[in-house]
């Protein structure tokens, strides 16, 4: 049991919950945005911690990739949710 | 050395410590850029000394990422938009 | 001293990392609460660089530090800042407010509640000996991988089928929000300093970028960082102010959109009709084939984070979608 | 034939390339891809009744190391319900969407939806499945948005923020299994999964990620907005097999990969939840104003009934009665998949041709559009699960699950459903049967009502009928 | 004798970060604060680079250590630019 693993993921879940709490309590759409990135944050905090095997041994590599994929996937969901709330705005601009 | 590089970093942190203060307080948006920029250089900082304690040449790799997009935040948020009808 | 120096530095990283994401959601100023994001994401790419994981923070230098921010940045200004506090949604009463206060405390108290089991589990996970099937595993096939470094051969090859369904994922993002409108009108020319600045930025940035995509093969980095970084580099001439940011329009952009979808099925369903498993390269093959899949895939993720950037459609490419959008519809019962 | 699973992805994914590169052809390119599509389910199917399940090791790498593909009789008859609906949905999208620009930002995502569904219902890799998770939710979202207007957009915006908030909780999930067991391959992990710390949070975590996304009562809030304002095709795949994908997943985490994990309280809870759906998706349905919000409440009951099967499948024991309830279960979500889709195409076709969907303003439908009034007839059947309607059997083995094992209080709540569900059908045929003195000309057009027609059937007329061939796939299992 | 003046040039290094840090929190206006922080965390990520550098034979290397310093010096005049002028552009109110 590693100190630096236990310590990294506690943020990691720490971020969790903020994130959740984040995205279900904020009015505005950004910040709900932010906060569901913040939590996707806080998993890969998790994953990268669970990955890590100390100073000079090497990380399992499964984790690290699992981050990368969960990466471009958040910036996906994030463009488009962006997309979505500014057509929003016009929306509500003209009507 | 590595001890020396390692309170180096220890340094370093501190110094981000004291930009994070300057980022939460603020007041104003242009204290939290200049102190997001005192977070970047710090954290390209650590990466360099990071490269020699764990002996990760590709941190140096991540380093030279940072600092060629630390204007890219600065101009995000100066820049101004057109509208639909300039 | 050693780790007693390295147990003081993550305890002050991870303060900060909270600090920072607490702070960010604390506010409802949109632009502060995206500034503390951005600084969010610096210190993430120190952590991840302290958890030796070199490439998720390439990635995440080259998208936390650059792109999210200037993402976020870009939608955030049309709204008016600091948001009034939920205006726009249901009006609420007095009464509604006190429910809205139990509300807020009933989440608050489960999201503690989940961080709390959470973090039970995670230290009965880790009392347990670490698993190492699978990273043992990975180093025994890594020779006939067909690269040597291991995240990169868990993407591109152990795991390839994950990074062809996330490629169509980000291209999946990108047709959302072309359906959506057009792009926005970009940003009034930002001075000569800033100017100076990219006309030798913009070329480190695309050398940067071929390098990594290089690089992957051996050491951190590969498609995914190389394509951020050029996407990068369009983004900061778009906020210099140019118009022309090196994306083709039309035909042409719709072939590099489907580019790295299109080089990893096409190898894969011919591995497939060539008698071997789909995505089953062979292993003297194996290098060259990860190599044009990747340079396709960095292409197809630039150009598709660019246009998330720029936010829709570039004009001049398609019939006046906005406009004709109201489907006509003929009443007759 | 061993190929199959992955030609079940990589046909639709190469189609939505084509449609995407060719937008002048991108119907033709969409209904091509279909047809094989389709043939392949079939030929899936036709594979694992003779030869039992497949599994596909992609990149011929073991499971562990790379991802593998499962298909066992419940995901090959999901599969086909998938493909058999969206085929139907893709002849209808094509005359629906008229413009070549609409037909152009259309069919690339509809074929992106359909790789997701295939990829998701096969997948048999923790991690493949949060990314398959968030392509449907990323398609289904640009998909809900297409209709433009203000509704479409605010609805399908919560819609992607719900989903998103849900696979991050999965994913949390996924990475606690990691820590805990150091593998990903559902068929390792359901040999080495214990009850303990670990098993139950992530168990946990990743269920309330799906069930936010299978919109289980009191998750559902996102839902009917979302799939009443999306253009009529969209609205009848994600009622019909979007929603049902991510309750497949429960399905086989509860049973198959964590079935010694779970414990009876918590299989009662989700059978509580379910009650409330029931009962109150069909409430508002009967309350419901418009057409299409009176079928996606619907939506909200009848995956209430799915999750009533959780506590009466953990409380029998393993044997030919626990058996016949989990086919009654797959009976009761293909016979719903079918009719709510057929629904919701012959919804589509009426608020095209009356330009409303206003159930108070529906008199001399049956007039003016006899063919579509029968299909919405024959789903209605299959919705209140009357005989000979696949949902009927389903429903029969549910009756006869909760007398077996004494929970007679889910008999009570499904008798209720069901005859709620019974009034808001006849308050809309009530409508469309009403008399009008000068109606419009009785209007038939083929290629628009025929797919709606065949679905409906399907569900009130051949499943039914075809119940022995059901059960005796879903036994194969891996 | 490498290793002792790299160490001396690293830890001037860490000094004026920290002389830096310290001046963004304690200096009273946004351009007293803007002037001392630029001057001071160029400087020492300059004496860093230079220290570490010292520590590396390979040349690759220490090109890239000089870019990575070279583009914080062109990043931080130009934030530190735009950044007062939308000060200035703000106070001005337009």
């Amino acid at each position: 049991m590693l100190t630096t693993q236990i310590l990294y993921a506690l943020a990691g879940c720490v971020l969790l919950a903020l994130g959740v709490r984040g995205a279900l309590l904020h009015a505005s759409v950004l910040l709900r945005i932010v906060a569901i990135n913040i939590m996707g944050a806080g998993v890969f905090l998790l994953l990268i911690a669970v990955a890590y095997r100390g100073p000079g041994l090497a990380a399992d590599p499964v984790p690290h990739a699992l981050v990368l994929t969960g990466i471009v996937v958040a910036v996906s969901a994030t463009a488009l949710a962006l997309a979505l709330a500014r057509r929003l705005q016009v929306e509500r601009d003209d009507g | 050395m590595t001890e020396l590089f390692m309170l180096s970093a220890l340094g370093l942190m501190l110094s981000l410590f004291l930009g994070l203060l300057r980022v939460l307080l603020g007041p104003g948006i242009g204290d939290r850029m200049l102190a997001t920029q005192l977070i970047g250089t710090s954290g390209v900082g650590m990466l360099l000394l990071f490269n020699e304690v764990f002996n990760q040449p590709a941190l140096l790799d991540v380093a030279l990422l940072l600092a060629l997009l630390a204007a890219v935040a600065a101009a995000a948020f100066t820049g101004q938009q057109k509208t639909h009808h300039d | 001293m050693n780790s007693a120096g390295l147990i003081v530095f993550d305890a002050l990283l991870l303060l900060s990392i909270v600090g920072l994401a607490w702070a960010s959601l604390a506010t409802t100023d949109v632009r502060r609460s995206i500034i503390l994001f951005m600084a969010l994401g610096l210190v993430l790419a120190v952590a991840w660089g302290r958890l030796l994981a070199p490439d998720v923070a390439l990635a995440e230098a080259a998208i936390g530090a650059g792109l999210s921010g200037a993402l976020l940045l870009a939608a955030a200004h049309g709204q008016p800042s600091p948001l009034p506090p939920e205006s726009t949604n249901a009006p609420r009463n007095h009464g509604a407010a006190g429910m809205g206060m139990v509300l807020r405390w009933a989440i608050t108290l489960l999201c503690a509640a989940l961080a709390g089991t959470l973090v039970w589990a995670l230290l009965h996970a880790f009392s347990n000996p670490q698993h190492d099937m699978l990273p043992r595993a990975i180093s025994a096939n890594l020779a006939a991988s067909g690269v040597s470094n291991p995240v990169t051969a868990v993407l591109l090859n152990f795991r390839a089928y994950d990074t062809l369904l996330e490629l169509a994922v980000l291209l999946t993002a990108v047709l959302g929000t072309f359906a959506l409108g057009q792009a926005t009108p970009g940003y009034r020319p930002a001075g000569l300093v800033f100017d100076g600045l990219v006309r030798w930025l913009v070329p480190v940035l695309i050398l940067t970028a071929g390098y990594l995509l290089w690089a992957g093969a051996h050491a951190p980095g590969g498609a995914f960082q190389a394509g951020a970084t050029l996407a990068a580099a369009g983004v900061v001439l778009r906020l210099a102010g140019r118009t022309r940011i090196g994306l083709p329009v039309g035909f042409m952009l719709r072939m590099i959109m489907a580019a790295g979808v299109g080089v990893f099925l096409l190898v894969g369903l011919t591995l497939l009709l060539l008698g071997r498993p789909f995505l089953g390269y062979p292993p003297a093959w194996a290098g060259s084939l990860i190599l044009m899949i990747e340079t396709a895939a960095m292409f197809s993720i630039a150009a598709t984070l660019l246009l998330a950037f720029l936010g829709g459609q570039p004009e001049s490419t398609d019939v006046n979608a906005v406009a004709n959008r109201q489907r006509e519809e003929d009443p007759r019962c | 034939m061993a190929d199959t699973p992955i030609w079940l992805v990589a046909l639709p994914l190469a189609g939505a390339l084509a449609a995407l590169l060719l937008p002048r052809l991108a119907t033709a390119a969409a209904i091509v891809t279909g047809l094989l599509t389709t043939v392949a389910a079939g030929v899936l199917l036709f594979g694992v009744a003779t030869q039992g399940a497949l599994h596909y090791e992609i990149g011929g790498w073991t499971a562990g190391l790379g991802i593998m593909l499962r298909a066992d009789g419940l995901s090959t008859l999901l599969l086909l319900m998938t493909a058999l609906v969206v085929l139907a949905a893709s002849i209808y999208a094509s005359t629906y969407f008229r413009k070549t620009y609409e037909r152009a930002r259309f069919w690339p995502l509809w074929l992106l939806l359909w790789t997701s569904l295939n990829a998701l219902l096969l997948s048999g890799d923790l991690f493949n499945i949060y990314v398959t998770l968030e392509l449907l939710g990323l398609s289904a979202v640009a998909l809900a948005s297409l209709g433009g207007k203000r509704a479409a957009v605010e609805a399908a915006l919560r819609y992607l923020l719900v989903g998103l908030l849900g696979s991050m909780l999965f994913l949390a999930g996924v990475g606690l299994i990691y820590a805990g067991y150091g593998t990903l391959d559902l068929t390792v992990l359901a040999r080495v999964l214990e009850p303990g710390p670990v098993a139950w949070p992530a168990l946990a975590l990743m269920s309330s990620g799906l069930l936010l996304k299978t919109a289980l009562f009191p998750l559902h809030f996102w839902l009917p907005p979302a799939h009443a304002s999306a253009p009529a095709p969209v609205s009848a795949v994600l009622s019909a097999l979007v929603v049902k994908a991510a309750f497949y997943l429960v399905l086989r985490l509860w049973l198959d990969v964590f079935a010694n994990v779970i414990t009876p309280a918590s299989a009662n809870l989700l059978g509580l939840l379910g009650a409330g759906a029931v009962l109150w998706g069909s409430w508002q349905a009967l309350r419901a104003e418009r057409l299409k919000l009176l079928a996606a409440y619907s939506t909200v009951a009848q995956l209430g009934y799915l999750f009533l099967f959780f506590p009466l499948l953990l409380a029998l024991p393993a044997g030919p009665d626990r058996d016949l309830a989990a086919g009654g279960l797959a009976m009761l979500a293909l016979t719903h998949g079918f009719a709510k889709a057929g629904l919701f195409l012959a919804i589509g076709i009426i608020q095209q041709r009356c330009g409303h969907d206003t159930i108070r303003e529906l008199d001399g439908t049956a007039q003016h559009l006899p063919a579509t009034t029968f299909a919405i007839a024959l789903a209605g059947v299959a919705l209140v699960g009357l005989p000979p309607s696949g949902a009927f059997l389903g429903k029969w083995q549910l009756l006869a699950g909760a007398v077996d094992t004494g929970q007679w209080w889910w008999l009570v709540v499904t008798v209720a459903g069901s005859l709620l569900a019974a009034a808001y059908i006849f308050r809309v045929l009530g409508h469309a049967f009403g008399h009008r003195p000068y109606p419009n000309q009785p209007v038939t057009v083929a290629r628009e009502e025929w797919p709606a027609l065949l679905l409906s059937a399907m569900a009130a007329l051949v499943l039914g009928l075809a119940g022995a061939p059901v059960w005796g796939l879903l036994e194969i299992s891996t | 004798m490498i290793n002792i003046l790299s160490s001396i040039l690293i830890l001037a290094g860490v000094f004026f970060y920290l002389a830096g840090s310290i001046g963004l929190l304690r200096l009273p206006d946004l351009y007293s604060r803007l002037h001392a922080l630029t001057k001071a965390d160029n400087l020492g990520l300059g004496l860093l680079i230079a220290g570490v550098a010292l520590q590396s034979q390979d040349l690759l290397i220490m090109l890239k250590l000089l870019l990575v310093w070279l583009s914080v010096l062109a990043a931080s005049a130009t934030s530190a630019h735009l950044i007062a002028r939308q000060a200035r552009r703000q106070e001005t109110g337009s």
